[in-house]
């Protein structure tokens, strides 16, 4: 194991949640004549919070990481203070912190009272890492909702025209299935209480002793909460309505890392605490995945917004973590956690060019753009470099997370005689070339378009430029040695076992 | 000693790749030296490793060597595996493609020179191309075959469009580029997407992709023939759109759209021919079952007579040399469809003659592939060399540069006697091997008179190959000059012309390779439940092919055809004694319609994909935004709207809050009687 | 903690020692008004005998000291937690008042007394063990709020809330009489121990079904519970700001107090008699919780006006109290009183700002409430902790005391499910839906671009109450266990 | 001896009456005095319960609601001026200005 370089140190995880959250108050005091600082002491901040994260990645046991104290214990109720980290986790933990680092980069030349919106950043990242560290259902549903309230302001504030709409819709439906999640949780947490305490741990729920139909109930409550959150069709309206308003910094860590909650939401508390749940309800799972992909692919091609498009794009591949979770075998749990991974990376320079095209032409309407590539050919590079990697080119990350999903999908189908649902997954591959094909040949090749002013257009700046280019590395580094992530992600999986 | 650096042949031109994308600009000609210099080394080693291992005894028993590194694992056992894998035909493959590439290379450097900042972009991605294609022929196992092939594909996306945006011929041009190169990565990406279930299929069942896993007897015996059928469909799928057969031959014309360079790229040395590859390569799979052998060999033959078709009447001097080299793919496929088809039956009923036969299909496939990848090479450089000088590529614009173009026209002449196989030039021989095979193969088993019919289709486009040929080098170069000619400046600079002369070479000569042994170099394992047999198996029947190909009829039968079709061209465009309209009825004629159309395929496809594409996509949006997003806004506006409905008994007046307060306490009660009487614990 | 400095001094009078003290400021406070012409010096000396109440108060409290007097009155946990949430409201209340534009000027001494005395009245109610002694202090603190809510200067809708405000009391009041004398005739006696006791033999009457449903109607007036909440969103609106804070999170606990006094004794006293209705009456309450929260959300999503807003967020929040009363288990009083609490502080500091804006002359309709991210920060950064309090998002203090009220729905404290799983959902739900228009606030506050730029200067009491309440709102989110054990000491002083 | 059912039901006839006026009327002067009406249905209540179960606690209640009514009848006479001051009526039909 390359990674096994045995880093300790102390309260590591503490500060990952500490440094962005001091980081955010830092940025947020920045106002005023030093706002043009703000940028300087948000990149330091999530510079920091990168680098612990990625030095987490060579700790010792392969990025597993404790810490935990007691918090509340009163009324027959046991909340901790619990933040763990295993090879499910540590991946998101380390593209939470990149992705926050590499959008500041990116929008460093954000000039509309950037001290608020670097603190915004930096306090989503505090709830992304939450999240994904936390192994305490209360601190967990904190955390969870921690990282709306930041999103929605970002929308508020620096979207596009219907922010309002969106922002609140975001936010409300968002929320309505944390809500709903949240009576999930209690029936888990209760349901498992012994000796008279609720013990909000992880632990003790895993603990517990549940029935099936237990499960069975308990675990849609769970499901609903999470797939809004990933989004599955059909609790997916908020997500091209978010994304086509956001600024760019807030569609890269939506699509990111904020969907990827969903996802890990289902394996790291549907499958781990309710295994029989989850195979009662297998079916429902890979049904919604398999919808979302089709879905997903068929609504892009109808898109006329390019960053609309790529939000679709992001609803039909988080059908495919789905559906690797779905096929409820190692090597399908195991790909679609990389999915969720690969597909973090890709996104985010998704999501990169799209703001680029709406900051630096004024327009992402793909009627009016064409001939781009003689204009920009930086931003044509990066424009064709996502959409390849999204498309599933092999030797790209993006290939191997399909192909192993698609693979487990082979297995559980073959093995249940229902071959032909591979069809939808084949047509869908088909489909995402399609649209990102016809969008590249409407807005980068052609004739150069007439229909907008393309005389103050400018290819991409350095710092963007550098933000983009780390991402399409990471791409090819892991599409070459995807082993590297397999690696964290075996022996959580293994773990996993018993499905 | 050499083998073992056989990894080295597709990373050298990666190395070029990466060179040239990151310094191109700084070196001269845009880094078209070091795209050279890669291609040519890549051609050295790949010298050196087939000299190794045809030579060296070691390696004949099992017939291949292989080596290869852990990859990545998938839980339940998968493991995949990065390697190389080298037998006679990944040989061969790569001895041609690295060394054609070479040659169009050097080419390029005359032929783009003028490209300026674009060069550095070319120089990257052919070289690109080029670690495609010989990657996916040294590959250990399907799955890194498959990202070989990908990248070939992404590589032919490019090139295809590199005039995609600022095209020198204007906007249409332009767009053009662009459709073309999106049609052709869509295109292959059909089939691409049926040979990743393929691939599904084989990794599933055999729980391996490695090739020396999945061709090994025993494996092959352990698996479900039903799911051994469906993979071998499925894989050929992947081939019917990498190597433009029907029905998805149709985005290899649009795709002329690229440099012409590319156009011999793509069909000389790399892309289409990975799909015969496959198709060789796989044998030990496909040859199990006769019936995957006889859908090979349907397409071919369907394909080759299509094709051919379309090339009759077109204007565009790359088009017919596209239509030309679809033609030959199914003579291809063709032949291998035969060979497997025997071979099939063989395994069957265990007669060894049958097998031998259909080794013979086999090695008249992998020869026809080589031949055609120097003559198809020859002539789109040629035609290259053509544009470059005249500036177009309209035939109709063109005429009488045989005095101008010396070199370039003999060559071509060539090329297209060698295409058009004429005797003793290398066409002519596989050509007839092909028909051998495919005449044999009628003879036996129940759909043999399907092969019957195969055989017509096949000489009729041997005749309709060489008619089309000669009208095309005709109208090139003989006869009057047209108004484009007259810019002709003379022959093409040397570094055009010498790729020409050494590619002459090799289109003259290269089919005598089967009398002196290529047979036998040529061997592969073929493996069925009831018996084993190695094709070739180091056993050269040299001249015995003279006797087996001049002892038939059938041989003279399509010399007198070819020699006919070339005499009928020269009647029509050289001396213009005949009338080429008489035959179309000026145009109007149902076949010269269907010909200018193409059989009306990109109709069909613009319709299908239209309607299953954007149809399909209009209607799930509009279902988005108006059920789905309905029923979401509808909801929050059913909220609110009841809150203001509610809000409205709020009426102010202080009487109507004591009716509700009155009202509540009846309710109340009314409530709490119900409550006892539902519940019933009361009194 | 000792309590003996308190017992010596006040002897058997122990018990009621806050309120009496609250009651001698009360009576004190207009000669005091006499003695000083500033407003200041006047909320001054309430402000002391609050705080001396409350010091009495949180010695009692954390010397877990227990008695009664005289069967009317007793001390114990639950009453000395209840003392002090009516305290705090009470010290927000007086510590604003005498700097808002809103109130009194020239009978400034009299509003302070009224105050007072309303609070010792709710105090009472904390304490009372009998009918009578809950009835006359509710009365207490009716009366006097019927007047504070006419206190306001140059506003008739003050003049019109009050007499709304009287009339549905003065309706309220009766029924809840009438309820109370079907009561006494059923048991006899008024004694809630006697009560108890005399149910647990005689079982269920049509009488006591009488005086349940008249006692629910009538407090809940008091709690603004659906459908005797119409008066409530009149009442806070037209009344001064101050004394809509203490009636909205007040008064309405008062409601609560009583039905945790009457029905949980009542109930969980009974039981244990196989043919006492308790069902029935927690479905009762179920679907009357149920509608509150719903039509509280739903109403106030069309609301312009941010107090009537906030006068209908009351009402939701009220519902979500009653759960409680659905679910009748100790852990999910324990919920509920943590609950009650954070409400005081969330919703108070709401409309503690409102207050004060008004104060600087922005007006009360949403739409005034733009641009205030620029021209007040602090004000606006609490206003958004109070309104995703109310929200119910973490780590806020709302969140923490839903969880627990919520999660008792679906759980009693042994971790069996109830039937209630569905009350839980309806609450969620409503807890999501009011998200709505409390974003629609902050959206004002800090998205759309007000008229004016200018900053405001908002009196220095309002600011330190408005701290406070946002420091409590805060710190109960994190860290609940501060309070959280009073109310589970609470929860079983009450259950016994 | 009259059974308690008759003053049970004569209160009981008084408190609907009193709620008639309350619901009915316009003035709300009448509108307090019927709010006195249903308080003293309840007063008879508690003295026939008391006198039935010989026991002073009623009768002591009883004192108390006359008290409270009182005081409840000031209070909202003076509520009542303040608003005729401010508004000019007192009429519940003319005081909404507060709704929805």
């Amino acid at each position: 194991m390359i990674y096994d370089l045995q880093i300790e140190i102390p309260y590591l995880l503490t500060l990952l949640l500490v440094v962005p959250l001091v980081g955010a108050v830092a940025t947020a005091a920045m106002g005023g004549k030093r706002e043009r600082y703000a940028k300087y002491v948000a990149g330091a901040f999530s510079a920091a919070t990168m680098l612990l994260a990625t030095v987490l990645l060579f700790t010792k046991d392969m990025g597993v990481y404790d810490e935990s104290y007691s918090w509340i214990e009163s009324a027959g109720l046991r909340m901790s203070y619990i933040l763990h980290v295993d090879g499910l986790s540590v991946l998101m933990v380390f593209l939470s912190g990149l992705l926050v680092f590499l959008v500041t980069l990116f929008s460093s030349r954000e000039g509309d009272r950037p001290n608020c919106f670097f603190a915004l950043l930096l306090a989503m990242e505090v709830g992304l890492m939450g999240v994904y560290m936390s192994a305490d259902y209360f601190l967990f549903y904190i955390m969870w909702e921690v990282t709306l309230i930041p999103m929605f302001f970002m929308i508020s504030w620096y979207g596009g025209p219907r922010r309002h709409y969106a922002a609140i819709k975001f936010f409300i439906y968002t929320h309505v299935a944390s809500v709903v999640m949240l009576i999930g949780i209690f029936a888990l947490v209760f349901q498992s209480a012994s000796g008279g305490v609720a013990d909000f741990s992880f632990q003790a729920v895993l603990n517990g002793q549940f029935s099936d139909t237990f499960q069975a109930m308990v675990f849609l409550l769970l499901f609903f909460g999470f797939a809004v959150k990933m989004p599955a069709v059909p609790f997916h309206t908020w997500l091209p309505d978010a994304h086509t308003e956001a600024p760019t910094a807030g569609s890269v860590l939506l699509a990111g890392v904020m969907l990827k909650m969903g996802s890990y939401g289902i394996i790291r508390i549907c499958l781990e605490a309710l295994p029989q749940g989850a195979e009662h309800w297998q079916w429902l799972i890979i049904a919604t995945g398999l919808v979302a992909i089709v879905y997903g692919a068929y609504a892009c091609i109808a898109q006329r917004d390019l960053k609309k498009m790529v939000a679709f794009s992001s609803i039909s591949h988080m059908g495919m973590v789905m559906l690797g979770i779905g096929c409820l075998s190692e090597a399908g749990i195991q790909m679609g956690i990389f999915q969720m991974f690969a597909h973090g990376l890709i996104t985010a320079v998704l999501f990169m060019v799209c703001g680029l095209a709406g900051h630096n032409i004024g327009t992402r309407e793909i009627p009016l753009l064409g001939g781009l590539a003689s204009k920009m050919p930086l931003f044509a590079f990066f424009m064709m470099f996502g959409f390849m990697a999204s498309l599933g080119l092999p030797s790209l990350v993006g290939f191997w997370a399909e192909f192993g999903i698609i693979f487990s999908f082979y297995e559980y189908a073959s093995s249940n005689g229902m071959l032909w649902l591979i069809a939808f997954c084949l047509i869908a591959l088909l489909l995402t070339a399609g649209y990102y094909l016809w969008a590249m040949q409407r807005t980068l090749f052609g004739r150069l378009t007439s229909k907008i002013d393309l005389s103050h257009v400018h290819d991409i700046s350095r710092p963007e430029a550098a933000a983009l280019g780390i991402l399409c590395l990471l791409i090819i580094a892991f599409g070459f040695w995807p082993q590297a992530a397999f690696d964290f992600i075996e022996p959580y999986v293994g773990s996993l076992g018993a499905i | 000693m050499f083998v073992e650096y056989t990894w080295l042949v597709p990373l050298l031109p990666m190395i070029c790749f990466v060179a040239v994308g990151l310094i191109g600009k700084r070196t001269p000609e845009g880094g078209a030296y070091l795209a050279i210099a890669g291609a040519a080394a890549s051609c050295v080693i790949s010298v050196l490793v087939a000299y190794e291992f045809f030579t060296s005894a070691a390696y004949h028993d099992p017939g291949y060597v292989t080596a290869e590194i852990e990859w990545f694992k998938i839980p339940g056992g998968f493991t995949l595996h990065f390697g190389y894998y080298i037998d006679s035909l990944a040989c061969l493959m790569m001895l041609f493609a690295s060394f054609i590439s070479t040659l169009i290379f050097v080419y390029s450097k005359g032929y783009m020179h003028e490209q300026g900042a674009k060069k550095r972009r070319y120089y990257a991605e052919v070289s690109l191309f080029l670690t495609g294609m010989l990657g996916l022929a040294v590959s250990s196992n399907f799955l890194e075959m498959f990202v070989f092939w990908e990248i070939m594909g992404l590589c032919s996306y490019l090139l295809i469009g590199f005039w995609s945006f600022s095209h020198p011929e204007g906007d249409d041009a332009a767009d053009n580029a662009a459709s073309a190169a999106k049609k052709a990565f869509l295109v292959t990406r059909l089939g691409d997407v049926c040979l990743m279930a393929g691939l599904f299929v084989v990794l599933y069942s055999f729980g391996s992709l490695d090739y020396v896993r999945v061709f090994d007897a025993a494996a092959i015996h352990a698996v479900d023939q039903d799911m051994l059928v469906l993979g071998s469909l499925l894989i050929f799928g992947g081939v019917i759109g990498k190597s433009a057969q029907f029905p998805l031959l149709d985005w290899l014309p649009d795709a002329m759209a690229g440099p012409t360079t590319v156009s011999a790229l793509i069909h000389a040395a790399t892309m289409v021919k990975a799909g015969v590859y496959l198709v060789a390569r796989c044998y030990p799979l496909f040859a199990q079952a006769s019936e995957v052998m006889l859908f090979v060999g349907i397409i071919g033959g369907v394909t080759a007579f299509f094709a051919a078709t379309m090339a009759l009447n077109n204007m565009n001097i790359k088009r017919v040399l596209a239509y030309s080299t679809l033609s030959q793919l199914g003579y291809m496929f063709l032949a291998l469809g035969a060979g497997g088809y025997l071979i099939a039956l063989g395994i069957e009923t265990g007669d060894h003659h049958l097998i031998a036969a259909g080794a013979a299909g086999y090695v008249a496939g992998c020869l026809h592939m080589a031949n055609h990848a120097f003559f198809k090479a020859l002539l789109f450089l040629c035609s290259g060399s053509v544009i470059h000088a005249v500036g177009t590529e309209d035939m109709r614009k063109m005429g009488g540069l045989h005095r101008k173009m010396k070199i370039t026209s003999v060559t071509m002449l060539i090329g297209s006697l060698s295409i058009a196989g004429f005797p003793f030039f290398s066409g002519f021989w596989s050509k007839e091997l092909v028909l051998e095979t495919v005449m044999h193969a009628s003879d036996y088993g129940a759909e043999g008179y399907l092969f019957t019919i195969l055989w017509l289709l096949a000489v009729v486009t041997a005749f309709m190959t060489a008619f089309y040929m000669f009208r095309m080098w005709f109208m090139t170069f003989s006869g009057k000059p047209g108004h484009a000619s007259e810019h002709c400046h003379g022959e093409s600079p040397a570094s055009m012309t010498a790729p020409l002369a050494i590619l002459s070479a090799f289109a003259i000569g290269f089919g005598f390779t089967i009398l002196f042994g290529f047979d036998a170099l040529l061997s592969i394992g073929v493996e069925g439940p009831h018996h084993q047999f190695t094709v070739g198996a180091g056993e050269a029947k040299g001249f015995e092919y003279l006797s087996d190909i001049f002892g038939s009829a059938y041989t003279y039968l399509t010399i007198a055809l070819v020699l006919g079709a070339i005499g009928i061209a020269h009647l029509m465009y050289n001396k213009r004694s005949v009338d080429a309209g008489r035959f179309n009825g000026g145009g109007e004629s149902f076949v010269y319609k269907a010909l200018t159309k193409r059989w009306w395929f990109p109709q069909l496809y613009d319709q299908i994909s239209w309607k299953l594409g954007y149809g399909v996509a209009r209607g799930v949006d509009f279902i988005d935004r108006q059920v789905v997003d309905g029923t979401v806004n509808g909801l929050s506006n059913a909220v609110a709207g009841g809150g203001e409905l509610i809000g409205k008994a709020q009426t102010g007046d202080v009487r109507s809050y004591t009716w509700a307060v009155v009202a509540g306490v009846v309710l109340l009660f009314a409530l709490m009687l119900a409550l006892f009487y539902f519940i019933g614990g009361g009194i | 903690m000792d309590s003996s400095i308190i017992t010596d001094l006040f002897r058997e009078f122990t018990p009621m020692a806050p309120m009496l003290v609250m009651l001698l400021g009360a009576l004190v406070m207009p000669a005091v008004s006499l003695g000083y012409k500033r407003r200041g010096g006047v909320a001054a000396v309430s402000l002391a005998a609050i705080a001396a109440s409350l010091l009495i108060n949180a010695v009692l409290l954390a010397s877990g000291y227990s008695g009664e007097y005289g069967g009317l009155f007793g001390y114990d946990a639950f009453s000395g937690l209840m003392i002090l949430l009516f305290q705090s409201v009470a010290f927000l209340a007086a510590l604003v008042s005498a700097s808002s534009t809103e109130t009194t000027r020239l009978h400034f001494g009299a509003y302070s007394s009224l105050l007072l005395a309303a609070t010792a009245g709710m105090m009472f109610v904390a304490t009372a063990d009998d009918l009578i002694t809950i009835f006359v202090g509710v009365e207490l603190a009716s009366i006097t709020s019927y007047i504070l809510a006419a206190m306001k200067r140059k506003d008739p809708r003050a003049a019109e809330a009050a007499v709304k405000y009287v009339i549905i009391g003065g309706l309220s009041t009766a029924m809840t009489v009438y309820g109370l004398s079907m009561l006494y005739g059923v048991a006899g006696t008024t004694s809630l121990d006697g009560i108890a006791a005399s149910l647990s033999t005689a079982g269920f009457s049509w009488a006591f079904g009488i005086a349940v449903v008249m006692m629910i109607a009538g407090y809940g007036f008091k709690i603004a519970a659906v459908p005797f909440h119409m008066w409530a969103p009149d009442v806070y609106e037209g009344a001064a700001t101050p004394v809509s804070m203490f009636l909205a999170t007040g008064s309405k606990k008062l409601g609560i107090v009583v039905f945790f006094k009457i029905f949980l004794l009542l109930f969980v006293a009974g039981s244990a008699v196989a043919s006492f209705a308790t069902e029935e009456v927690q479905y009762a309450f179920a679907i009357v919780a149920a509608l509150t929260m719903t039509i509280g959300n739903v109403v106030a999503i069309a609301q312009t006006n941010i107090k009537r807003m906030l006068a209908y967020s009351s009402i939701a929040q009220a519902g979500y109290i009653l759960i409680v009363m659905a679910v009748m288990s100790e852990y999910a009083l324990t919920g509920g009183l943590f609950h009650m609490f954070t409400h005081v502080f969330m919703k108070g500091g709401a409309f503690l700002i409102v207050g004060a804006l008004i104060c600087v002359g922005v007006g009360e309709k949403i739409s005034d409430y733009r641009g205030l991210g620029r021209r007040a920060p602090f004000l606006a950064f609490a206003m958004l902790v109070f309104l995703f309090a109310l929200a119910g998002i973490p780590p806020l203090s709302g969140f923490t005391s839903k969880v627990i009220l919520f999660s008792a729905a679906i759980f009693d404290g042994d971790g069996v499910m109830t039937q209630w799983i569905w009350l839980a959902f309806v609450a969620v739900l409503n807890s999501a839906i009011s998200l709505y228009y409390y974003a629609r606030v902050a959206k004002a506050m800090y998205i759309e671009k007000g008229e004016s730029e200018a900053k405001l200067k908002v009196p220095a009491p309002f600011l330190a109450a408005i701290a406070v309440c946002l420091a409590l709102t805060v710190i109960l989110g994190v860290y609940p266990q501060l309070l959280l054990d009073f109310c589970a000491d609470a929860a079983s002083a009450l259950f016994g | 001896m009259i059974p308690i059912e008759a003053y049970l039901a004569f209160a009981a006839i008084l408190f609907a009456i009193g709620a008639y006026g309350v619901l009915a009327k316009n003035n709300t002067i009448v509108v307090l005095m019927c709010i006195e009406l249903m308080l003293n249905a309840a007063n008879i209540n508690f003295i026939a319960f008391a006198a039935y179960s010989a026991d002073a606690i009623g009768q002591v209640f009883v004192i108390m609601t006359i008290t409270v009514a009182a005081a409840e009848v000031a209070v909202g006479i003076a509520i009542l001026l303040n608003a005729y001051r401010a508004k000019g009526t007192i009429e519940a039909s003319g005081l909404k200005s507060m709704r929805w």
